[in-house]
């Protein structure tokens, strides 16, 4: 049950070790979402994510709690990354635990596509001299939209 | 009354303005209001307020613009989120 | 791109950390099942997983490169414990990485759901002197068949 | 031919035997002539190879009953599985 929000590196691979070690119970599902590789996209260098923090906080909070009580989850997760970050670098962590696999499961990707639209963080990609913001994608907000209708695990 | 009030993504550089804390006479009582007095400030302020997809929140939270201001409050404009 | 099928105790925080060091793009899913507590069902001790090795690996590999095609994973870890396991153990790690979030979550819960019913692997809860085969759970038939009908991403 | 046959879980349990090696004379064609054959050993093989939820592999596939058999292939009964 917790929320960083930070503009320090994360390592999805020692939160989960932390996560695996406080929560071994059940079923644990967690997501990690990385920088992609630049290189296909040209000129790109950096990535860099805005972030209003203490509404990111607000948020992210609102949601894990959410999502406990809408899965009924034994403890949940949520690292955020904000700043600039170089190709491959981990830009967000997700765990949830629950009883069966079904509730981690669709907790996880509850957050997930929920924080894509609500969480406020705006990603720019940097080149040289150059910043483009990201525009939101089509296929998020339909995933955002299909959690206000579903039953809570289907 | 005091509002503070934050800038976020391409709303902030339209307006080049991060950040404000406004103590004014004028009673404003929404959202709409304060965006028309920000408007005062030029030509730029109006354009990007008047961003069809823009989002506002007081408080942290997103909000319509018909939504109440009150002394002290923390006001936001931004741009849709694309975190994750 | 790879199956394990052990009896020896398995590290989920050290597998995803190896899969993230080796993946660190995109979306990664991982899914970790863990022994329950025990405490609470009164005398079980120990539970007892008998498993057909060669066969569990042969179907864990096809399962594994039919999520990879379904999908369309860049990469895929499935491993899964067999013998005695004490409450609170790690049983099964699955980790799917992809370019989007949608296949990472679906290939990462389609594994789970088809080897619960497709790997011979089969469990028994063993109290002081006696033992009991585990019954396949009525909602682990239905979520297994939800994948024969359902499109690959949804 | 030869023929090995494994057994796991309730089905071990119940035929007392992890796995045999057969090398029989007759010719067996099918899954069922194998269990009709292993069926002689007695009535806990007959009642336990006729178990409703029975599965069978053939080299580690799972097949129908009536699946041949052919030399060197390696035949397994079991219950539903219950991994993960």
């Amino acid at each position: 049950m917790s929320v960083t929000v930070t503009d320090k590196d994360i390592s999805p691979g020692d939160l989960a070790t932390a996560f695996y070690a406080s929560n071994p119970h059940g079923a644990v599902t967690t997501f990690a979402g990385f920088v992609r590789d630049f290189n296909a996209q040209g000129d790109v260098e950096t990535l860099h994510l805005e972030c209003y923090v203490e509404m990111a906080e607000r948020v992210l909070n609102d949601l894990g709690a959410e999502a406990r009580r809408r899965f009924d989850l034994k403890s949940w997760q949520i690292v955020h990354r904000f700043g600039s970050l170089s190709s491959e670098k981990p830009i967000v962590f997700v765990a949830t635990s629950a009883d069966h696999r079904a509730e981690a499961f669709s907790a996880c990707e509850f957050v997930m596509d929920t924080l894509k639209t609500d969480a406020p963080f705006w990603k720019r990609e940097d080149s040289e001299g150059d910043g483009q913001w990201v525009t939101v994608a089509a296929r998020d907000i339909d995933r955002r939209q299909r959690w206000d209708t579903k039953d809570p695990v289907s | 009354m005091t509002v503070k009030v934050k800038f976020f993504s391409l709303i902030r550089e339209a307006v080049e303005t991060e950040e404000l804390t406004l103590d004014f006479a004028e009673e404003i009582s929404t959202v709409t209001g304060l965006k028309s007095l920000l408007g005062e400030r030029g030509e730029a302020w109006v354009e990007a307020l008047s961003h069809p997809n823009l989002i506002q929140a007081v408080n942290q939270r997103v909000v319509f613009q018909e939504e109440a201001i009150n002394d002290g409050d923390e006001v936001a404009f931004f741009p849709p989120m694309t975190g994750g």
